[in-house]
């Protein structure tokens, strides 16, 4: 597989988009799908639709393998040591609600902390905020440096003997900073402190393997990696899974009911609750195909190459001040103009069918501590090319002439 | 969808050297609106004589071309107005920018009219009609004393 | 529109199953799809595709206003006041669980009472089994009658003084009793308890009129619905999504953050916490197009015919056991063969190519009371014809034949 | 697929008129199983001697007829059996249901080894094999003291 040819997978990149060819730079917001993703949930509504785990009667069996089947690619995909430690969830925000939840439920009392870091995405605060007020417990966030990262230190000097869990992102989706997440997990768990990993961002660009980097619980979006929308992926060590209480209550996750109470289903049952988002785990499996054929190793090298060259452009570029300068960069460039807000920025390359992003990205402590409200985001995705940052340089230089700066 | 209509040479210029962007002395109204998509905050100050007749209209805050340059073209055109031409003025605002292509309204004069018109071409981004109305909404809650500081989502 | 011909619309009957034709007897678990509906989903991500609510461009915008759009298609489809009131979940499931959660949080105090139905499904009871131990609360059950009903006499017992919200369904998915939720409702409300309907087998089936009915919270199932899997609706009143606590924390329900704390965002933001099930949600717009061009009317009249046909014929057949016999019966026939198994029963129905569902289908407090553990259950949409209810008691007599009865 | 292979006469016999149904007098072991999936219970009984070895085994329950004569035959064939003797058939059963088409245990008769393989059926029925397995799992966790009741999904 050419990874120069990727694009042509993605039906959207044959379209114009109002007359113009899309430079799609909002891939860490959500990505394009290819065709076979497409194709795949296609067939299953017009040839193969049942719900999964329920009836016995043809289809629903070959659903239910289908959707096992994907149970089993993530597995393998993430190096999982058991297929049950594999949960679908309906995203990456319900994944971290799921452990936030449970593992409040269970494990923190009054008093007790939490660490984050001021990278955080509001689906890794707003859900431990919930146990500030429910639960009485403190966050704590560790700082970022002058170039946007979260380092080893940073950690140390957050950790208190209060804290209970370490929630963190892998990969920052404003900084693009890369978190030495190995490296804190070991910290962490000397300490025997378990983590989580925000891996939103990191799950579409990295090399991902659960037993190497050993966190207890690590959250997907499938929608940011090639994937259907509504569907998320939470990794987390069975001996969580096993001690944890379940988090929805319904169908499909209980082992016997009576009227004075309920048994509770074997993982991974227990935490799908509900029929689940069938057709969307189904179609996943050919995006982890899809990411396993062209193998993520080539896609980090290639999307290095295509993120450093529109980091040297943007450079280049006076007036364009970018956010954050992380020795490992993600897929992710952020900036701002001085003197262009970064809403009339997005409007401008719009109109030259370059898809940014414009706002505080969901990462409101980062920007108020970077002393911004918003900025603007250039990100990328398998299918991006180094042309795609020259058009940005230039529908940005369009925003200076509009803005006569 | 046309560039050069959303940002006029007028919208750009109030966008860059927003007028009335103070705190009135004395004021004795206020409201803060909030867009959470962008982060973007605007802090509204009203000094109202005993008759509710605006004597002295500002704002605070930060924001794109388009909110600033609505913030600042709406506290131009408002100083001096009493309570029914300010809500009148308002309403005709807002209706415009949602669906009409005209202004009708006898408390502005053509210089007037021309100036709020210049944020109609807004209509055709309609992630943006945010931008554009977000001083006018927390004005209104200012002008009502509503308790709650103001997120524009809730309009 | 000829309903006769309505089956032409979904693919899946012109393919094969087992080289049989396909007699598809499971709606009550999962509908089919339209291929409206299917081919939506197909153009959205070939053509359209991108997050919503977030970025500028011009493909989000689009995005945005396709999802707004179902959202006031919905609106209109159920009669809620204000398009605010509908909530995009990942299922009823998640639906039920959100009231549980929220309602039991603000709302629920030990030693309160919750009333349920003997007919409710595992999802319209294992949430509130949550608060009975995170909140002491008591759940009770209004009882059956002989014909498998909930009538108005059996929720006027079992209502408590302590009874702080009733939870039922609109329509059983084992007895096919309709409940006379208008009533029940009616009654309720001059207590001034809220009542919730798990409105999972209702929604596809009958005409929804929220303020007629003048619930508090209804949930669907859009997969049962024609639309989507992954994908519910959560009909609340304003007056409760705006005095209730937020569900699950993250992106886009929030207003303003920072280190302390947080502000939420507005309705119906507020309910919907990180990316969304977007092609889903634009996709399920066509669903309801499917059913309002129809007409929810003549379905429930063609479903009847059929049902009552069915149910005529299943009569006739000694040895098969009908489970209920309501007065008002939607389109849910559940039965049991002395002598044979629910699940041997589906295993041979199935070779004949007629898909039913066997199990105690989510409903153990029914079947319990029953005195069953299991039963066999054929459940009709708008594509079924009376056909399939001949076939369905031939592949019946096979089984006889095989079981030698 | 084919539907006189999972329905022979011998499980429609031990379906319909189950061996061993019944509560064995002094049991020293027992074990309950469940299926989440239709709700079928079962419960085994298991009377070891000093030695481990079978004296008797029967079972409590209700379900399909695969599941019932799963537990009917597996009840027949264990009787008498030593403790290894039991985990190889045991293990030699599960691995059919699996993926064997063929038994090979030397703890079993011809005629044991043809009751048992009437069984291999349920391989083509994926969402059966459960019925056919509850059994054996469930006197699994009897012979092991397994103190959690069992569920079959677990499996
Ligand atoms: C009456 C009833 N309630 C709730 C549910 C649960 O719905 P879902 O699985 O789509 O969340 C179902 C469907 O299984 C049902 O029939
Ligand atoms: C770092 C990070 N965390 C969490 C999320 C939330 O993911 P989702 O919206 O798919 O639930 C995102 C994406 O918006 C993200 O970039």
């Amino acid at each position: 597989m050419n990874i120069e040819n990727i694009k042509k997978e993605f039906p959207i990149f044959s379209n114009k988009v109002q007359n113009n060819d899309l430079v799609y730079l909002d891939s860490a917001n959500s990505s394009q799908k290819p065709q076979i993703v497409i194709d795949r949930i296609y067939d299953f509504y017009t040839k193969e639709f049942s719900n999964v785990g329920r009836s016995v009667h043809y289809l629903a069996v070959a659903a239910t393998n289908f959707y096992e089947n994907t149970r089993k690619s993530v597995q393998k995909y993430i190096n999982a040591e058991f297929a049950d430690e594999i949960v679908f969830t309906k995203g990456a925000t319900e994944a971290i609600n799921l452990v936030a939840n449970t593992f409040g439920q269970k494990f923190l009392n009054e008093g007790d902390d939490v660490l984050l870091t001021e990278l955080e995405h509001h689906s890794n605060y707003v859900p431990w905020h919930f146990l500030r007020k429910t639960k009485k417990i403190n966050i704590n966030f560790a700082e970022i440096n002058d170039f946007g990262e979260i380092t080893i230190e940073s950690i140390k000097k957050a950790i208190t003997n209060k804290t209970k869990i370490i929630a963190l992102t892998h990969l920052s989706n404003v900084t693009g900073a890369i978190l030495p997440i190995k490296e804190i997990i070991s910290l962490a768990h000397s300490k025997n402190i378990p983590v989580l990993i925000d891996g939103c961002q990191g799950a579409p660009h990295l090399n991902l393997d659960m037993q190497d980097i050993d966190c207890d619980f690590y959250a997907i979006s499938c929608h940011k990696m090639y994937g259907p929308t509504g569907l998320g992926v939470l990794y987390a060590k069975k001996k969580w899974l096993e001690v944890l209480p379940p988090y929805q209550g319904g169908g499909g996750m209980i082992n016997e009911v009576n009227k004075e109470g309920i048994t509770y289903g074997e993982l991974p049952n227990k935490y799908e609750a509900g029929t689940m988002a069938t057709a969307q785990v189904i179609a996943f499996n050919e995006s982890i195909k899809f990411l396993e054929n062209i193998g993520i190793k080539n896609i980090e090298k290639h999307e290095n190459e295509v993120i450093k060259y529109g980091e040297e452009i943007l450079r280049k570029n006076n007036s364009v001040k970018l956010i954050g300068n992380p020795k490992s960069r993600g897929g992710v460039l952020s900036f701002n103009i001085d003197g262009i807000h970064p809403h009339d920025i997005a409007t401008i390359l719009d109109e030259d069918g370059v898809a940014i992003r414009a706002g505080h990205h969901c990462c409101q402590i980062l920007h108020k501590k970077l002393n911004l409200t918003a900025s603007a985001r250039a990100s990328v995705g398998v299918y991006n090319i180094k042309e795609d940052f020259e058009k940005l340089n230039e529908s940005i230089n369009k925003c200076k002439k509009i803005f006569d700066i | 969808m046309n560039l050069k209509e959303l940002y006029q040479e007028i919208i750009l210029d109030h966008g860059k050297n927003p007028r009335n962007l103070r705190k009135s002395e004395n004021f004795n109204k206020d409201a803060k609106g909030h867009n959470p998509l962008c982060g973007d905050n605007v802090h509204i100050f009203l000094k109202l004589d005993e008759k509710k007749k605006i004597e002295d209209i500002s704002f605070e805050g930060s924001g794109c071309a388009i909110s600033m340059a609505s913030a600042s073209i709406m506290t131009e055109l408002l100083n001096g107005k009493n309570e029914s031409q300010t809500k009148e003025i308002i309403n005709d605002f807002l209706e415009m920018i949602k669906n009409k292509d005209k202004l009708d309204n006898d408390n502005l004069n053509e210089n007037e009219k021309t100036k709020l018109m210049s944020l109609s071409g807004v209509k055709q981004y309609p992630m943006r009609v945010k931008c554009a109305t977000l001083a006018w909404h927390t004005l209104t809650s200012a002008v009502n004393d509503s308790q709650e500081d103001l997120n524009i989502e809730k309009i």
